[in-house]
Formats: C-alpha cells, structure tokens, sequence
C-alpha cells in the first residue's frame, strides 16, 4: 500500500557563521492513512524539527539539506523547491505543545477556526462561524456558541488545546502532526487530550504524528512508535512490541528510568539512570552518538556508526548489538 | 527509631496564604491560594505534596521558606513558629531550612560562578571560616558529582542536569535539617531526571535530610517520598503514606488523578474515570467541595458543605462526603486505578 | 559592509573623536571662544576664524570645540540624574510594591503627565539658566520612563527563582535589590541610559535654541541660541553646532542601539 | 467594551492628579521672583507704585498664598482657567483659539509618522538582515538624532534662499483671509508641509525602531508559527497575525506622544511661527502671564490623562486581554 | 515685546513745541494728486495685549490703536496740534478752559454718532486706567459737555503740554456705550474695539494675525484710500526677514531685525529702509552700575570700565555702523547736546588697568581683579542689549573683570531686579524724546530712587548740583540758557559715570517700495494710516 506520506533520507541542517551542522539525518518514515505515530525521544533529537519540515517550516537558519517527501506520491520536495505551503494546514495540520502561545491572543477562538474556512474553502464569513462553532463542539468544548467569540486568554488550557485541535482540524487534514499537546497540560487534562486525539481519529481516519518525550503516551496512544536519539531514528516498531521489548539499549534505559507509581513496591528500587548528556548537535562523535552513554558499549560502536536492522517484520534497531551478526 | 525522629521537624497548622488580585477588570479581591492546610513532616522523612497547576502547593512550599508572607496558621520548625519570626531571628533560622527550586535556568544568578553559588548561602548566613567554607564547597562538588575544575564556570555553561546538582549542593550547604523541593525534577529530560532523583534519595539518606516535596509527577512523588498529601485548589484532600495512597487512593481525585497517569495501555485507560473540564479558578471557589464541579460522584451535599480533612480507619485523612469511615468510597468499585506499567 | 556591529563601531568611533576634541581641542586651538576676534558674521575659510564668526564676531570654531565639553557635561549629568532618580524610584516600587510601589506609582505617573518641554522651560526660567539647573530640570522631567522600566523588569526579575532563592539563603533586601536584581536589570537600563545621554542634549540644544542656557558657559546650544536671529545671513552660525549636536547625538544612538542588539537576543538571532 | 469600574477608577485617579497637577503648578509658579504686575506694568510702559498695587488687589495678588491657590483651585473646578493678564482675555478662550493649530500639527505629523514609520519598521523586520533594513534603522537613528529645531531651520536656510516652495512660516497667508472653507484649507496645508515634515522627522525614528523591534519579537511568536502552519500565504501572517500584535507597542507610544502634544510642538512652532498651543506657552513663559501658563500647564496635563485614557480603550479594543498591562 | 517697555509716555509734555492751534489741514498737499484707491497692507507687528490704547501704552497696541480710535487732534511733523475730530477749539485766555467742537458727521464703526459724553468718558478711562493718565490728564478737573458736539475741558491749573496729549493714540475717542459697561480691564470689546478711525475691527486670532478694514464712514471724505491693513503677528525678526524679502510684508515699522540683516534688506530693489521717524525718541543702550554696590561706587573702577570699552566697535562692527556712538546722557539729535562738554573715554587698557590697580583691585589668582554679575533686557533692544553684554564680557576680561552674564528670562525678572536694584551692572535703556525734562531726568534725579519701578533712577545716582541743574533747566525758558546749564550737566555726568552710554539704539523702518503717503512724522507710525496708498 502506498503510504499516505512518505520521507526519505531527510536531512536537516543548521548553518551558522563559521559552521553547518545536521539537527536531523537519514531520516525514513512512512505515515499509512489512519495510524497513530509516536515520536519519541529528548529534548534535541531532532523530533520537533521533523515535525516542521513536514510542514515547511523550519525555521531559519535550518533548511533541509537533502531528502525527498511525497505526500500521496506528490513530492513535496523536489529540485530544489519546497512545495509544503501548497498542503499546509489544508492537508497536514500541526499543533502545538503551548495552547497559550500558540493562539493569536488578539482574534477570538471563532476567527482564528473561522479564518481557516474562509482562506482554504472560500466560505463566507457568516459560514465559517457557524463551521467553527460545529468544530468547537466536537473538539468537546462546552457552550460552543459562546466560546466561538471568546479571546485565547478567556479559556483555560485544556480548551485552549481543544480549540488549537478545532483548528488544525477545520479543513479536515489526512495527517495532524501534535508537537507535544499534552507536555504543558495538568494530568487529568492531558488524559482528556489524549482521548480527544484518539477520537478524532477513530471519527475522521485522520493519520497523527505525535511527538512526545513521554513513553506513557506512547505506550497509551502509539500504534507504532519511532524512537529518536542525536537527530536519527534509532529504533521503529509496533509500539506494544517496541515497549515490551525493546531493542535498543537507548529505548529500554529511557523505559527503565522513569518513576512509575507501583501500589505493590513495598521498598524504594533505585532508578536506572543514563550517566551523562545528549551531546550537541554540532560535535556528535563519529561512531554511534549513544555510544557514551551506553552499558554495552563496545570498540565498534565508537569507531562505526550503526545502520537501522531491521531486527524483526516492521522493526528495525540501529544498534550493533541488533545485528544479524550479533544476534547469532 | 530514636526519640528524636518522633519529633515533628515541621508542624504546619491552619496555613492560609492570600493575595490580593485584580482578576480582570473587577474590582479587588483576595485569593486564598492556600486555605487552611495542616501538616507535620517528621525528622529524616519526605513529605510530597501533589497537585495540578494552581492547587497551590508551590505556595504552600514558599510560606513554609517564609517566601511569601503567610495569612493565617503557624509554621513550627523545630518548635520555633516561623510566622512569628523576623528579620534577624528568621534569618539565624536559615541554614536550617533550603530551598531547591524547579528551574535550573533561572534558579542560578547567571553572573556567578558555580563555585561561588554554592558558597553563597555561608557567605550569607556567616557559616564557618572562610577555609572552611572553601572546603565544604570542595566536597559538595565531589558529592553531588561536578568536578572541581567546574567551580569556576558559569551557570550557562552547565546542562539543565549539571545546574540542578548545583542547586542541590546550594540547599545542602548550611547542612539544614529540611530541604524544600519545589518541582526539582520537572524541568529535566527523563534520563537526566532520573540521576537527579537518584542524587536526591542519596543525599536525604546520607545527611537525615528531611524533604518537603512538591512535584505534579505521580511517578515522582512515589519513588521520592515516605507520606504524601493531595492538594486540590488550595486544599489537602487527601494526605496518607504512600503504598497506602498508590494502592487505594481514598479521595476520587486522587483516583482520577493516578488512573490519568498515561502509560498504562489502551486496556488500562478503559477503566479509569474522566474528569470533566479543567480545575475552577480559584477566584471564585465553590461554596462546598471544590471538587465537586468535576467528580463524577458528587451529590448536593458536596455542592453545598465543605467536607473537612478527616481521619479514616488505618490513620488514612481525607476529605470527601462520599468515602465511609472505612475508606470506602464509589470509586472503588471501577477497581484498581494503578496497575503495574506493562513495560 | 554594514553590519549590526559596524554601526556601533562607527558611533564609538564618532564620540571618541567628539571626546577627544572636548578634551584636547582647547588646547590645541587656543581661541578665547568668548573673545571678539574679529567682525561679527564671516563667513567660514577666513583664516582667523576658519569656521566664521558669530553675531558679534566671536569664532565659532573655539566656540565649538570648548562648547562640546559643557554640552557633553549636561548631557551626561541629566541623564545621570535621570538613570538615578528613575532606577531608585522604579527599583524601590517594583521591588517592595504595595502600598510603597502605588505611592511611587502615582508620583511617576503624576511627573509623567507634566508636560516635560513646558515644565523644564518653566523650571530653568524661575531658577534661572545655569548648567546645573538645566540639568536638573532635565533629569527632573525625563525620569519617569526610566523609573517604569525598572519597575518592570524588577517586577519581572523578582520572582525569578534565583532572587527567591537569595532570599531563602537570608539576603537582606538591600542586596537583593542593588546586588541581585539589579545587575540583571541592567542591561536594558544600559542602553536607556545610553539614548538617555543623546535625548539629554537633545533637550539641551531645545531649550538654549529657546534661548533657555547659561550665557556664561560656551556650549553647542549656547552658539545656536544666540545666532538663531542670524540665521539668514549667516547659516554656518546654527548649522555647525547643530551637525555636532546631532553627530553626538547619532554616536550615542548607534552605540545604544548596537548594545540593544548585543543584550537583546532575540533582535540578533533573525 | 470597556468595563465601567475602569473607567470610574480611571476618572478617580485622574481627578487625583489633576488636582496634584493644579496644586504643584500654582506652588511652582509662584515660586517664582516678581509677580506678573509687574510685567504687565512694564508691558503697559510703566506705571506707578498706586496702579502696581490697585491691579494687585484687582488680580487677588496680595492675599496670602494659600488663599491664592484655593480661590484658584475653585475657580478652575468651575470651568474658569483665569483672565490672561497679557492677552487679555479669558485663559480658556485662549487655549481654544490656539489649540486647533496645534492639534492639526501634531495629529498630521503623527500619522505621517506612524503610518510610514510603521511600514518601514515592517519591511525592515521581514528581511532584518537585509541592506534595506540596515538602510531604514540608520535613517531612523539619524532621523531620532536630528535636533528637530535644528531640521527646520536647514529646511528653512534651504528652502528660504534655495528653493522657495513651500512657505516657512506661520499657518495662513495672511491676505488669504476671507479665502473660503476651500482657500483657506488648501492655504493650511500648504502651510504645514514643512512644519508637520520637521516634526515627523524626529516621530517616524521612533515609529520604525519600534515596529521593527516589536515586529522581530512577534514574527518569532508561537502563534505566528501556528498561523504559518495553518498555511496561510505570507502576507495574512504578517499583517494581520503579526502586525496586529506588533503594533501594541505603536499604539501605546502614541498615545504617550499625543499627550505630550503641546511640549512636542514647542520647538517647532517656535521655528516655523506657528500660532499654537506651544508657542502660547513658551509666550506665556517668557511674560510671566501665570494664568495662561498654569492654564496650559493644566490642560496639558488633562490632555496626556485623556490620552492615556484614550490610549487604554484603544489598546482594549486591539488587545483583549484586559489587565494585561496592568 | 522689543519697544514697547520703553514707555511712550516720554511724549507726554512734548513743551517747546509749538501749541499754537494752527488750523492748516493735515494732509491738505497728498490731496493734490489723484490716489490710488483699494489694495492691502501687510504690517509686520509684534504681539500685542489688545487694542484698547486707552488703558495699554505702546507701538503694539498704538500702532493699531491709532487706525481704529480717531483722536482729538493730531500733531504734524513740527509737533503742531491740527484738527482731527476736532474741527476746531477755543482756549480761554487763562488757559483752564478749553472748548472742542467735534465733527458733525463723525460716527462710530457701529454708526452710532460721536459725542462730547465719549470724550468725556475716554478721558476718565485714561486718566484713570493709563499708565500716564495722571500726569497727561491730571490737571482736567471735569470735562462738560453743554451740548452733543462740544466738550470743554476745566483743567484745575493751565497746562501747556495738553494739547499734544490729545492724539488718538493717548486719548484715543472711546464710544461710552461700548465701553462704558464694567470693568474696562475685563471688557470684550478691547480685543473687538468699536471706535471711529480710518480702519475699523475685522477679525484678530491672538499671536497669529489682526485684520482692519477701511471704514466706508469715516468722517474725512474719500479716505483711506487702502481696504483693508493685516498686522502678522510675529515676535521673530527671521520671520520678518523672510516675509519682507518674499514680498508678504509690506511695511515694517520699529522693525525687529537684526542689524545684520539690515545690509541684505537695503541691497533688495523692492524694498525701503530708512531710519527716519524716530528721531524724537532718542532711544539710548547703555551699560548701568549699580553705584550702592562696591566696587562700582568707586569712580576710578567705573571710569577704568570705560577705558576697555570700544565704542567705535559697538557702532561700526556690532551695530555694523547702523548707530551712532554715545558718549552722554543725551542724543546728538537733542537741541541740548553738548559736544564739546563730554568727557570722552578712548580705548586703553593699559589706563584702565592703571586705573583699577589705583583703586585697589590687584589682579589676583586667575587673572582676574573681580568679579560682576551683567544682566540685561531680556526680548528687547535685540541688537544692542545681548550683543554689547557679551562684548563687554569679553572685554572686560583683558583688565581682569570677570563678567557673570545672568540673563533674565522675562521681563517680569528684569523689572523686579532693577527696580528693587538688586543687580550690579545691566544693560539699560531709556528714550530721551524731544525735551531731557521728560526722557533724560527721571534717570538721574536723585528723588527719582522710587524702589520697585523701573526706568527711574535705579543706578542710585545723587550729586545736588546735578539735581539744581535738572531743576533749574526745566524752569527755564530761554533755550541758551537751558543749553548752558545742560553743557554742565553732560559734564558733570561724564565725568563722573553714574550710567557708561554706549549707543543709540538704531530703529528701522521698512517699506514696500510701491506703498507711498506713510506717516514719516514726529509720531513715526502711531499716527493713522489714512494717507497710505499703493503707488
């Protein structure tokens, strides 16, 4: 089946007075209609800036330095030519992790929904609102009518959220990139978000990329997770089978070190910690950028950078250990 | 356990913070962001506090550092009432209490060296001679895992992990008998997060520390603290010890709250309770329960009376209309709202 | 190439010059600047006065080069009086707040509703135009601004977490004040004071333009004020000290501005 | 739109200060050495001791101060800013008859300033590292270092001599009186090219600097970046997502310079002969005609609290989040 | 305000003059020739308080005053009274009784007849509100009014001088029914006068513009022959200069321009510069000591000040020769100028540090001897006050005296100052006018020290002689003799220094040279422009 959206050995770079640099490299990944994706990673794996170049929009002075994306076999990216304006927000929309900021605090929630309509689908002002109104309502705000002609800074953060997701999702996109939705939300909000997303996505087959650092959101939402490290992909998979069992040392250091409340742990077990720092984009070493901080370590993995193996059907792990060879 | 670890360290009694706010363009008005929460933390113990944004649990930690000014209550540290002291009383009180502040990009004053904002507080306090001090801030380094050589750099030059150890380094300098941790993890990355939690228990450990916790990360508060009290809006909901609290939460938000903790699954989010809308703001809090708006067991008792914390059977405190003496309350017939992380 | 820096380079370099010529001028050119060398109104190129003479024969040339000194002197007193004033009231405000802040609030936005023109000409005229009241007049109407954006970033600073924590370490709040929040103030302080500087000879010129100066003390704004009436017949008696008031003026700006940039981030990056 | 409890709280303090305004003027001028008889004695070609003191009862002049100033502050609660002792007639007649000139300078100049200067601080911050950005923050700078007198009276020296077009003083020819609405306009305007220029000069610096500063820091946004990923072209991201952010600062170092609207235009008037407010004051400055001086002196300060109360309802209108600036 | 401060009540008693009631027609000859009629004036003015001239002394308000108010009489050239709504008048020969016969048909601007009850009333407006009306009207114990056209003025004890009071610019016809409501100060119609001269009130915006329009009325048949006269308002001599060069201003009188100006002005084809008219002002600039003020009360000093001062440089360089040097009290226009018997005082440094270190003042650290304070008059006598202070500031320190410049903002400051002799040294000024009696005593009379009022004798000059002189010459009749004793008198002064004169002060006028018939007499440009035409 041809992937509703599909990225090619993306690379995205950084170029400063004295130097260039890549944020992101050898980037794959196919999106099918209808799954949900998790990208996952720390800050700086280059996650967010894969989100932004799906939507043309990285910003200055990172460009994308090579790499093709097609989006329903259209290259979006071809000689040279960024053609991503001509299916932003129309065909792919984005959200983002700071429902405040991301929201022009001077138009109501209504023309800010409203003005998608209107620019995208050439409808009439009158039209839009009462579109927006709709959308409010099934983004799960209550008294849409009202909400429709409120500001930003009139709504609490979990509507703001909700109506940043009414207006990705007014011209209908086939993909929802969310950029960390819930990072910035209260917990039991964050949970009604995540449902939300999931909702929408059962209604409308709507294909989502979600970019989070949190591995219980993926493990809640992820059909298949893509797990990031120095602006690689390091390891993909079915996210059941990617937490369950993971083939990276990194994916299962990052699983093993998050405190998990445990009604049945009677004594404190000391949290498994990954010594050291994401080391800078701009002096990444040569070999495996985990290497340093990786238990198992070895020469190779210092001297050589790994590929991706595919370690199992539609799981891959870029990871020596995760070779053939290794695995024999 | 000796007879001095029977001591409360800290007794907070009936603490009330309020500001003055102009919410909009009304007129004046006061916003209890702290109304009446009482609470004892006992020598070489740590007490977490959890809540969402605004339930006022970084306030409740302020008042305690004699931060911001408390409106009511008292504040027994060691016996001596902190609300009652001033100037140079509270301030010879200083080492004994510190502070570890959530933000490490903003919690060390850019201009100074590591080694100097480690320093600082004997500086300030008058603690030791100056060899003294000098040393102290050669064997911080060395405890909370910076090298010597990084006491001459400034703060920008650390990561977000490296600038936590020093802020931990900071608030264990005057050798204080309780440490306030506003947050300290909630900035970091997960990998950095866990060494710094890690370096917390250890500390605590090594120098009877005892920890007054605040953290909105469930996970967090399990793996750090002994007792752990809920806040919602201002007050104490609940307050119990942990393996109790994580096993059968007696308060339906404490059950919502831990049945929302992502990463249990799509089979484990079947069960768990949804909570309508977000927290009231807390200008204008309802007459009763301030829960009630959202808890999906609310009757009009809970509209209407204020339910006050309460002991239930096994020294639990709670407080909801709807749970029985015996800790049972609705909710506990959805079962279990923790289950073991399937990872 | 004209870069960011460059500009603030080239406005270092302009007020070194104008500096240097304060400082050294005089003595190099050795013109009485109050003395009659010769006719009133020659016109510049003639050789005992390369720069002309003014209305009643003066050479503008010493005028001006013993005349940078006062006008650099006012300049830099107001808007050190300025900075003082506004920095104290906005520091002390923003820092306690309450009731003191509202006290101080009303004072800064009572003086800011005082018309600053009227209220300095109506100030020089009752105490009469001297260097130090001209100054002070200036300083007296010009702080405002510099008190609300300490104020401001006082406001901003004091809850960071680092001043909070000073408190919890026991600083007192003088230091936290003048030791804490200050220093992180600065930065935008500096490039107020800074375009201070330049707004304070600015307002100088104005007011010895309105004949507003002290006679007594040759400054740029002094020649300007009493050639004014000449300015048909002989332009140069206005226009010279006019390009050295708005060269200054411009050295300082560029320089402000260069500093703006260099503190400001996110100016810089785009 | 605007809440009613603002608003009175606004009038409430307003008042407060009007009346401090009154207060510290009337302390102020009268701190001053000799009394306006004095003048208006000199100005009258003398005079002697009898009539000096027949005109100080008449004026109130001999009673103590604190009498002075509450007969004062009385009067001007009920409307009566005072008699001009130099121009002989009512303060407030007076004011009027100035303050159109004025205004017409100050609001022309204003709005060249603002609408050109904030077109050029737009372009410079699309393209901030770009020639013409570096072009427009020079020209700003060096239009902000101008002494503005000092542009006029090149401008003057210029087109005096050089290039007689436009005139370079006063409001009217005088022999065009009886010109007509029409005439009288047209002879207005032309009037006011080069003062409203010469004050624009020093407006537009700031207007640019400020556009470009403040619309660097909006194009950076997060919102501006949701508008982008809405897809929307380029030019609906800027000027009406960013630019309707960008110009908050605009409106509120307007509404500032407004105020000042009588201080700004001194010089200028001065200059170019203008017959307004500005040059009322420094006339009535430079004679001692302490009623026309307090009374200018108040309304200019009644101008700035009404500009800023202004200045607060508009930046409501552009800005919903009420209390934002508070 | 650049003349006006100096008061024109110097013209009060213009004696020795002759007061005969000579009944030649003013204006008889310019009615030989065929005018042109109609056109525009544009005057150059100052700002002026209003135009009331009855309660305002001064060319601001007397300059249009004059235009609207029709007086009595008018004076010609050789200060003559002649007919002016007075056709004709009587004086008992005990000169306590004079009696005017007014025009029949003369009317006011609203058309309202003129009546003896308006001279009456002007003349109590003036004697009580003018700052001169006491010592022009004084004497006038009742004005009576025996039927509509005819006044008769009862003076108390004969009085010479009142015949030259009677101009329309000191006793201007006000109409009673206009101004005769409330306080005359307070009165509406002094910013919209209703009077009876050739121009009548159109429109006036403060600071701005004053418009006059022909009086189609006015009771001297066929005239004025101009529609209409515009007074631009302005206090900036650049604006002058620029409106006389591009031809808005046609007529510039007491011109406030800077003397460096002049020379351009003079070389424009279009235009006229004279400095006629003035002559009987004899406006002076001097520099004035303070004498109750050591070291000023030592003469040695103040002649020492003399010798450092070169008065050939104030009128050829500073003054660019556009005024005569002064070296006494009096003009060398006044009939009683003594030439021979000034004392002179050339430039010489030398002497006059000679002179000071004889005194007492030995140079000390610095240079310097001592120190002065100069102020001076502020907005007036642009070309002479300012300039000559800074020259004497820098003059004065090649001998060792350091001069503070204070510049008094405002007049008010000045007046204060001076009169209350506050100051050590000023620049001053006084006009002589025709006779010392009125312009040149009151500053040197030793019962002139009135504290508080300026242009008495506020230097605290007192030597008897001089004050017997002073009295002895206005008594005297016989012109010989009154020149002798002020032979003495100018002697006496310079050589003992109370005041160290400097110049005259120059006055212009510039005119249009197409505009004809101006008023180029003894009352320079307060006289009515009725004659005044485009060529």
């Amino acid at each position: 089946m041809q992937p509703l959206l599909s990225i090619k050995d993306l690379r995205i770079s950084f170029r400063s007075r004295t130097s260039q640099f890549a944020v992101l490299e050898d980037f794959d990944l196919d999106l099918q209609k209808g799954e949900t994706v998790c990208l996952v990673g720390e800050s700086g794996s280059g996650k967010t800036m894969t989100g932004l170049a799906l939507m043309g929009l990285v910003p200055s002075p990172g460009f994308i330095s090579n790499g093709a994306i097609s989006f329903e076999g259209r290259e979006m990216i071809a000689a040279g030519r960024n053609r991503a304006a001509e299916i932003r927000g129309k065909n792919i929309a984005m959200i983002f992790q700071e429902p405040m900021t991301a929201l022009n605090p001077v138009f109501t929630i209504g023309e800010q929904i409203a003005e998608m309509l209107r620019y995208h689908e050439g409808l009439g002002r009158k039209a839009a609102i009462e579109r927006a109104v709709e959308l409010l309502r099934a983004v799960g705000i209550p008294e849409p009518e009202q909400r429709v002609h409120e500001y930003p800074h009139q709504i609490s953060g979990g509507m703001r959220q909700r109506a940043m997701i009414a207006v990705a999702l007014a011209c209908s996109p086939q993909i929802l990139i969310a950029d960390e939705p819930t990072t910035a939300l209260d917990v039991t909000v964050q949970a009604q978000i995540l449902d939300l997303l999931e909702e929408v996505q059962e209604r409308l087959g709507t294909t989502i990329l979600l970019i989070t650092h949190d591995m219980g959101v993926v493990a809640d939402v992820a059909d298949r997770v893509v797990v990031m490290y120095c602006g690689r992909k390091i390891e993909e998979g079915p996210a059941a089978e990617v937490l369950a069992d993971p083939r990276h040392p990194y994916t299962s250091a990052l699983l093993a070190c998050i405190p998990r409340p445990d009604p049945e742990a009677t004594t404190r077990m000391k949290l498994l910690d990954i010594p050291g720092i994401v080391p800078a984009a701009s002096a990444r070493p040569a070999g495996c950028a985990y290497a340093a901080r990786c238990a198992f370590a070895f020469d190779k993995c210092r001297a050589e950078r790994p590929p991706l193996f595919e370690v199992a059907e539609g799981r891959s792990a870029a990871c020596w250990l995760a070779s053939k060879e290794h695995s024999q | 356990m000796s007879k001095e670890a029977e001591k409360n360290l800290l007794e907070v009694k009936d603490l009330r913070v309020s500001f003055p706010s102009r919410h909009g363009a009304g007129a004046k008005r006061m916003v209890h962001a702290v109304n009446d929460v009482s609470f004892s933390l006992r020598r070489g113990r740590s007490l977490g506090i959890v809540g969402e944004s605004g339930s006022g649990k970084t306030t409740t930690a302020l008042a305690v550092m004699r931060l911001v000014e408390p409106s009511g209550g008292s504040i027994l540290f060691d016996g001596v009432d902190l609300t009652q002291a001033k100037g140079e009383s509270l301030r010879r009180m200083r080492p004994r209490f510190q502070m570890i502040f959530q933000d490490p990009f903003s919690s060390l004053e850019p201009r100074k060296r590591a080694g100097a904002i480690v320093r600082e507080p004997m500086d300030l306090l008058g603690i030791g001679t100056e060899a003294e001090r000098r040393q102290r801030v050669d064997e911080l380094f060395a405890r909370v895992g910076l090298r010597d050589d990084q006491k001459l750099n400034f703060p920008h030059q650390f990561s977000g992990g490296q600038r936590q150890r020093i802020g931990i380094a900071r608030a264990i300098a005057t050798r204080p008998d309780l440490v306030v941790c506003d947050e300290p993890v909630s900035a970091l990355d997960v990998a950095i997060q866990a060494q710094i939690l890690n370096l917390l228990v250890e500390v605590q450990e090594e120098f009877r520390l005892s920890y007054l916790f605040i953290s909105h990360d469930l996970g967090v508060v399990h793996y750090v603290c002994d007792e752990i009290a809920v806040m919602y809006l201002g007050k104490i909901v609940e307050h119990n010890d942990r393996q109790s609290l994580f096993r059968q939460p007696l308060h339906p938000y404490t059950w919502a709250l831990l049945s929302a903790v992502p990463g249990r699954g799509a089979a484990g989010r079947q069960n768990r309770i949804r909570l309508k809308g977000d927290p009231p703001s807390p200008f204008d809090l309802p007459k009763g329960c301030s829960f009630a708006q959202r808890c999906p067991f609310a009757q009009d008792e809970c509209r209407n009376v204020r339910p006050e914390l309460r002991a239930v059977s096994g020294g639990r405190r709670v407080a909801c209309h709807r749970v029985n003496d015996e800790g049972i309350g609705p909710h506990h017939e959805f079962g279990e709202a923790v289950s073991r992380v399937e990872a | 190439m004209f870069s960011r820096n460059g500009s603030a380079v080239a406005g270092l370099v302009i007020l070194l010059i104008i500096l240097f010529t304060a400082l050294a001028g005089p003595a190099l050119y050795g013109v009485d600047p109050f003395a009659i060398v010769s006719g009133p109104l020659l016109p510049p190129g003639d050789p005992d006065a390369p720069l002309g003479t003014d209305g009643i024969g003066r050479d503008i040339l010493a005028g001006m080069l013993v005349g940078a000194k006062a006008s650099l002197i006012v300049g830099a007193t107001a808007a050190a009086l300025t900075m003082v004033i506004g920095i104290s009231v906005g520091a002390i405000a923003g820092f306690y707040g309450g009731r003191i802040g509202q006290a101080l609030m009303r004072v800064t936005e009572f003086f800011q509703v005082l018309p600053a023109l009227l209220l300095a000409m109506t100030i020089i005229t009752l105490f009469s135009p001297t260097l130090t009241t001209v100054a002070v007049a200036i300083g007296i109407v010009s702080w405002t601004s510099v008190a609300r954006l300490t104020r401001a970033e006082f406001l901003r600073i004091r809850n960071l977490e680092y001043v909070q924590a000073a408190r919890a370490m026991g600083a007192r709040n003088r230091r936290i004040i003048w030791l804490v929040i200050l220093p992180a103030a600065l930065p935008p302080l500096i490039v107020t004071a800074t375009l201070t500087v330049g707004i304070a000879i600015l307002f100088e010129s104005g007011l010895s333009f309105l004949g507003l100066s002290d006679p007594n003390v040759m400054s740029w704004g002094v020649i300007i004020g009493q050639n004014r009436d000449y300015m048909l017949s002989a332009w140069w008696a206005v226009t010279i000290p006019g390009i050295a008031i708005f060269a200054t003026v411009l050295s300082v700006s560029l320089i402000g501005d260069g500093l703006n940039e260099a503190f400001n981030p996110k100016l810089r990056e785009r | 739109m605007v809440p009613v409890s603002a608003l009175a709280r606004n009038l409430l303090t307003s008042i407060v200060t009007v009346l401090a305004v009154i207060v510290f003027n009337f302390t102020l001028i009268h701190l001053a050495p000799g009394d306006p008889v004095t003048v208006m004695v000199g100005e009258m070609g003398g005079g002697d001791p009898e009539l000096i003191t027949r005109l100080q009862q008449q004026y109130g002049l001999d009673r103590p101060f604190a009498e002075q100033l509450f007969t004062y502050v009385l009067s001007v609660l009920t409307g009566d800013l005072g008699f001009s002792f130099y121009y002989n007639m009512p303060v407030l007649d007076l004011i009027l008859q100035r303050l159109p000139a004025t205004l017409l300078l100050v609001v022309s100049a204003l709005c060249l300033a603002i609408v050109i200067g904030t077109a050029l601080g737009v372009v410079a911050a699309q393209r901030p590292r770009g020639i013409l950005s570096h072009l427009i923050t020079v020209i700003s700078i060096a239009g902000f270092s101008a002494p503005v007198f000092w542009v006029g009276i090149v401008l003057i020296i210029g087109l005096a001599s050089a290039l007689p077009i436009f005139p370079t003083s006063g409001m009217r020819d005088v022999t065009n009186i009886g010109a007509g609405i029409w005439g009288d306009t047209v002879d207005v305007a032309y009037h006011l090219v080069l003062p409203a220029f010469t004050l624009a000069t020093v407006y537009l610096a700031q207007y640019s600097r400020l556009a470009r500063s403040s619309m660097l820091e909006v194009l950076s946004a997060d919102y501006v970046r949701t508008a982008r990923a809405k897809g929307l072209p380029e030019r609906l991201v800027v000027y009406k997502h960013a630019l309707r952010n960008a110009v908050l600062p605009v409106v509120t170092i307007a509404g500032l310079q407004f105020g000042q609207v009588v201080a700004g235009a001194v010089l200028v008037e001065t200059v170019f002969a203008w017959p307004g407010l500005g040059r009322l004051a420094y006339e009535s400055i430079l004679r001692r005609d302490s009623p026309t001086m307090l009374g200018i002196l108040l309304f200019s300060a009644v101008i700035v609290i009404v500009a800023n109360i202004v200045t607060d309802m508009v930046y409501r209108m552009i800005d919903p989040r009420i209390g934002a600036r508070a | 305000m650049t003349i006006s401060v100096f008061s024109l009540n110097r013209r009060r008693f213009v004696q020795g003059a002759g007061l005969t009631a000579a009944s030649m027609m003013l204006g008889g000859l310019p009615e030989a020739y065929a005018q042109t009629k109609g056109g525009t004036v544009v005057i150059g003015h100052t700002t002026l308080r209003h135009l009331n001239p009855a309660i305002q002394s001064g060319q601001a308000t007397g300059i249009p005053g004059t235009q609207i108010f029709a007086g009595l009489t008018q004076l010609n050239d050789k200060f003559e009274a002649q007919p002016y709504l007075a056709k004709s008048w009587e004086v008992s020969p005990d000169g306590l009784t004079y009696t005017f016969h007014l025009e029949e048909n003369a009317v006011f601007h609203d058309g309202k007849p003129i009546t003896s009850e308006d001279v009456a009333f002007s003349l109590d407006v003036v004697k009580a509100n003018h700052p001169f009306g006491k010592p022009m009207f004084g004497t006038v114990k009742a004005v009576e009014t025996p039927d509509a056209k005819t006044a008769r003025f009862v003076l108390e004890r004969p009085h010479p001088a009142l015949m030259s009071a009677l101009s329309p610019l000191l006793l201007p016809i006000l109409p009673k029914h206009v101004y005769g409501e409330g306080d005359i100060r307070e009165n509406p119609a002094n910013l919209k006068p209703v009077g009876s001269g050739p121009f009548k009130f159109s429109e006036y915006r403060p600071g701005e513009v004053l418009v006059l329009d022909r009086n189609e009325n006015f009771f001297r048949p066929g005239r004025p022959y101009l529609d209409r006269l515009i007074f631009r308002i302005t206090q900036d001599p650049v604006v002058n200069v620029l409106g006389l060069e591009r031809g808005d201003i046609n007529y510039l009188p007491f011109a406030l321009v800077r003397v460096s100006d002049i020379d351009r002005l003079k070389a424009n084809e279009n235009l006229t510069v004279t400095t006629d008219g003035y002559e009987a002002f004899g406006a002076t600039n001097y520099l004035e000591f303070n004498l109750r003020h050591a070291p000023l009360d030592d003469v040695r000093v103040r002649k020492a000040i003399a010798h450092a001062v070169d008065k050939d440089f104030i009128q050829n360089k500073i003054l660019a020769g556009h005024a005569k040097r002064l070296d006494g009290p009096l003009t060398e226009s006044s009939p009683f100028y003594s030439a021979e018997s000034l004392k002179k005082y050339e430039l010489d440094l030398e002497k006059a540090k000679a002179l000071l270190d004889e005194a007492g003042h030995p140079v000390k650290d610095g240079g310097m001897r001592f120190s002065l304070t100069l102020e001076w008059l502020p907005d007036a006598n642009i070309n002479s006050q300012q300039p000559v202070a800074q020259y004497l500031k820098a003059q004065l320190r090649q001998i060792g005296i350091d001069i503070v410049l204070r510049p008094n903002p405002d007049f008010g400051s000045f007046a204060t100052r001076i009169g209350n002799w506050e100051h050590q040294l000023t620049m001053n000024g006084i006009w002589n006018y025709p006779d010392p009696v009125i312009g040149v005593n009151r500053a040197y009379l030793s019962t002139n020290q009135k504290k508080g009022a300026i242009f008495t004798n506020t230097e605290g000059y007192v030597n008897p002689r001089v004050d017997e002189l002073m009295i002895a010459a206005g008594g005297e009749s016989d012109p010989a003799k009154r020149k002798e004793l002020y032979a003495e008198f100018q002697a006496i002064l310079t050589d003992e220094l109370p005041l160290l004169w400097t110049n005259e002060e120059p006055l212009f006028t510039l005119y249009d040279k197409k505009l004809q018939g101006l008023p180029l007499t003894v009352w320079g440009a307060l006289a009515p422009y009725d004659e005044m035409h485009w060529a």
